[in-house]
């Protein structure tokens, strides 16, 4: 296909059957995830993407003979390769028999979240998600470096006539939104703190909180939801998160027990633990939910500069 | 109780596959969105009281509530957005009703 | 009952899918995915019912509020200018 | 006998796909979707490796013996995540390259390249 607007189109399509395919496969959590990034954001940044690109693809010019007999035989040599894999659904599969039976079994009495895989993401493997964390930071800035542009500050006379303009056109949507936006943000709040007991916790929370940023800043203009928050706000928070995070890590290394042990935190090693799990998830979400804004905001950003740019140059 | 439950669930199952029906074989926008935004309300309405009679306890209902009246909010409010976008960028203004119409339908064949 | 409304769901979503490849226009497109999120925010609370665990209702809340900013989005960004212009081009 | 491994199939496909879209085209947007696809697939064989016959999602509940593998579902969680972020990175890389040579097609950049020296 040709026409990269169907591309995406369609892979946002593929992204909610995936997210169904792994609510199927009892990977709630997982669904979460993929229900908010994969459905929204990644779509919404594509397109952003294609508008400052073009929209269709060139034909090209060679022969896609030699790239199909790669795939073909790649694909052949993979499939052999499952030959020895063990069965879907069997309960004897090696994965299963190494450390998941102690999750099931004893995180209750270590832990005491009933959600099994907010108590693996936070506490056992604490370590591990922290990293992940620091990734999604430094993506973030990444996209910050490349794609920031020096802001001509406009006055707010003409952002308003621009409003007022706007208000006319998209008076349903506005007003839907304006009931909206405060349940979205208030059931972001709800899934980063009942993520002990259901599905959810920081990333999901994190990436919903942004979703209803966006909308904002898509309905009422990037200059109005830059005004309501600010850029160089959301950045100290980016990082406010990640510090959080590492500090709760230091604090349990002064009080003499391992990175990121949280049973300290507390004089009851369970209340402890709750306490260590609630600050990470904070951390968290606050690094998730900033990162997506600020990576929207700046592809967003450039694109109304190209088009004023372009504006002025047909004038 | 159940008895209800089950007619509702296949009331919605019929809307459903009637949109998808009117999706496939109208012949040009306008009249799909038309087959789609009117069943899609109803049939999401029908199914999902069908599933709170299933479970009538606390917890699950108000859940089921919440996602009917979102649901109640946002397919109309969709639908519209994406009409009027539809409307705003193939028709030139000024013009009759009747004419839009053709217009509409020649240049998206 | 609820494995055939899941059944007749997962038909509908075949249905939207094959309108969203042919798709003539950019709007059928969208429309596709409008109503294939829609289907899959029932397919979501369906699915939750015949596992037997319908605490699960949350995606599907997800489901509901992310399909609507993505249409917007898509919407908004359709209507860019770019896009009018590539389309005068080509008339 | 051998239908016990269709999901490594599945996957393999999906991967192959991806691969391919990857290694093909020569547009550098499509290429990330194709990433997305190969992504997307890694994911699917994690978690359909996770899933046990009659385990329930893994939320301790009473009554419930049998859990799927939590493991697995905790490292694609933040994986989506990440990758989300550095699918961003990608896109933000190619609207740059955009700018700079005024096409995001492989085989016009490298011409430019080449003009150059």
């Amino acid at each position: 296909m040709k026409d990269l607007f169907a591309v995406i189109m369609l892979s946002g399509i593929y992204g909610l059957l995936s997210a169904s395919f792994f609510v199927s496969m009892d990977a709630v959590d997982v669904a979460f995830t993929e229900a908010s990034v994969g459905a929204g954001i990644s779509t919404l940044l594509m397109l952003v993407a294609i508008t400052m690109t073009g929209r269709t693809e060139n034909p090209s010019r060679h022969k896609p003979l030699l790239a199909l007999a790669v795939v073909i035989v790649t694909g052949s040599l993979l499939i052999y390769g499952t030959l020895d894999m063990p069965y879907f659904g069997s309960a004897q599969a090696p994965i299963h028999q190494h450390v998941a039976p102690r999750y099931i079994n004893d995180s209750m009495q270590e832990v005491g979240v009933p959600n099994i895989v907010t108590s693996v993401l936070a506490s056992y493997r604490a370590f591990d998600t922290f990293g992940e964390v620091v990734v999604i930071f430094t993506a973030g800035m990444g996209v910050l470096a490349l794609l920031s542009a020096v802001r001509r500050p406009r006055d707010v006379a003409e952002i308003d006539s621009f409003n007022k303009s706007m208000y006319e056109e998209h008076l349903i949507l506005r007003i839907v939104a304006k009931m909206l936006i405060p349940f979205i943000l208030l059931f972001a709040l709800y899934v980063q703190f009942h993520g002990d007991y259901g599905p959810g916790g920081g990333f999901q929370a994190g990436v919903i909180f942004a979703a209803a940023i966006i909308l904002y800043a898509m309905l009422f203009g990037m200059n109005t939801a830059r005004r309501v928050i600010n850029q160089s706000f959301i950045q100290l928070f980016a990082a406010i998160g990640v510090l959080l995070y590492g500090s709760v890590g230091v604090i349990s290394l002064l009080n003499g027990k391992n990175f990121l042990d949280y049973s300290i935190l507390s004089a009851d090693p369970i209340a402890g633990q709750h306490l260590g799990i609630l600050l990470i998830e904070l951390g968290v979400g606050f690094t998730v939910a900033s990162v997506m804004v600020i990576i929207f905001f700046n592809f967003a950003g450039r694109r109304n500069n190209q088009q004023n740019k372009e504006n002025n140059d047909s004038c | 109780m159940n008895i209800s439950s089950v007619l509702l669930l296949l009331i919605g199952s019929f809307l459903c596959i009637s949109g998808g029906v009117g999706i496939l074989r109208f012949p040009d926008f306008y009249t799909r969105m038309h087959a789609v935004g009117v069943t899609e309300t109803l049939a999401t309405a029908m199914i999902l009281i069908g599933l709170m009679l299933q479970n009538p306890d606390g917890l699950v209902v108000v859940k089921l509530m919440i996602i009917l009246l979102m649901t109640l909010f946002i397919s109309p409010t969709a639908s519209h957005a994406l009409a009027s976008a539809a409307v705003h960028n193939n028709l030139m203004p000024e013009l009759d009703n009747k004419e839009d119409n053709k217009k509409v339908k020649s240049s998206n064949p | 009952m609820l494995i055939a409304a899941t059944i007749a769901i997962l038909v509908v979503m075949i249905m939207a899918i094959v309108r969203g490849i042919m798709g003539p226009t950019l709007y059928d497109r969208i429309l596709a995915v409008n109503m294939f999120g829609t289907k899959t925010v029932l397919l979501i609370s369906l699915l939750g019912f015949v596992m037997g665990r319908p605490e699960f209702l949350d995606i599907a809340i997800v489901y509901a509020l992310i399909n609507f900013i993505s249409v917007i989005g898509v919407l908004h960004y359709s209507d860019a200018s770019i896009f009018k212009r590539s389309d005068q081009q080509k008339k | 006998m051998l239908m016990g491994l269709y999901n490594y199939w599945i996957v393999v496909v999906l991967m192959m796909v991806g691969f391919y879209i990857v290694i093909a085209h020569g547009n550098l947007i499509k290429k990330i979707v194709g990433l997305s696809i190969f992504q997307t697939s890694v994911f699917i064989f994690y978690i359909s490796m996770a899933k046990v016959e009659g385990g329930t999602a893994p939320i301790l509940a009473e009554g419930i013996r049998q859990y799927s593998n939590p493991l697995p579902h905790v490292l694609i969680l933040t994986a989506i995540v990440v990758g989300i972020a550095t699918t961003a990175l990608g896109l933000a890389l190619a609207v740059r390259i955009k700018e700079a040579y005024g096409s995001i097609e492989e085989e016009d950049i490298q011409k430019k390249d080449n003009l150059d020296c």
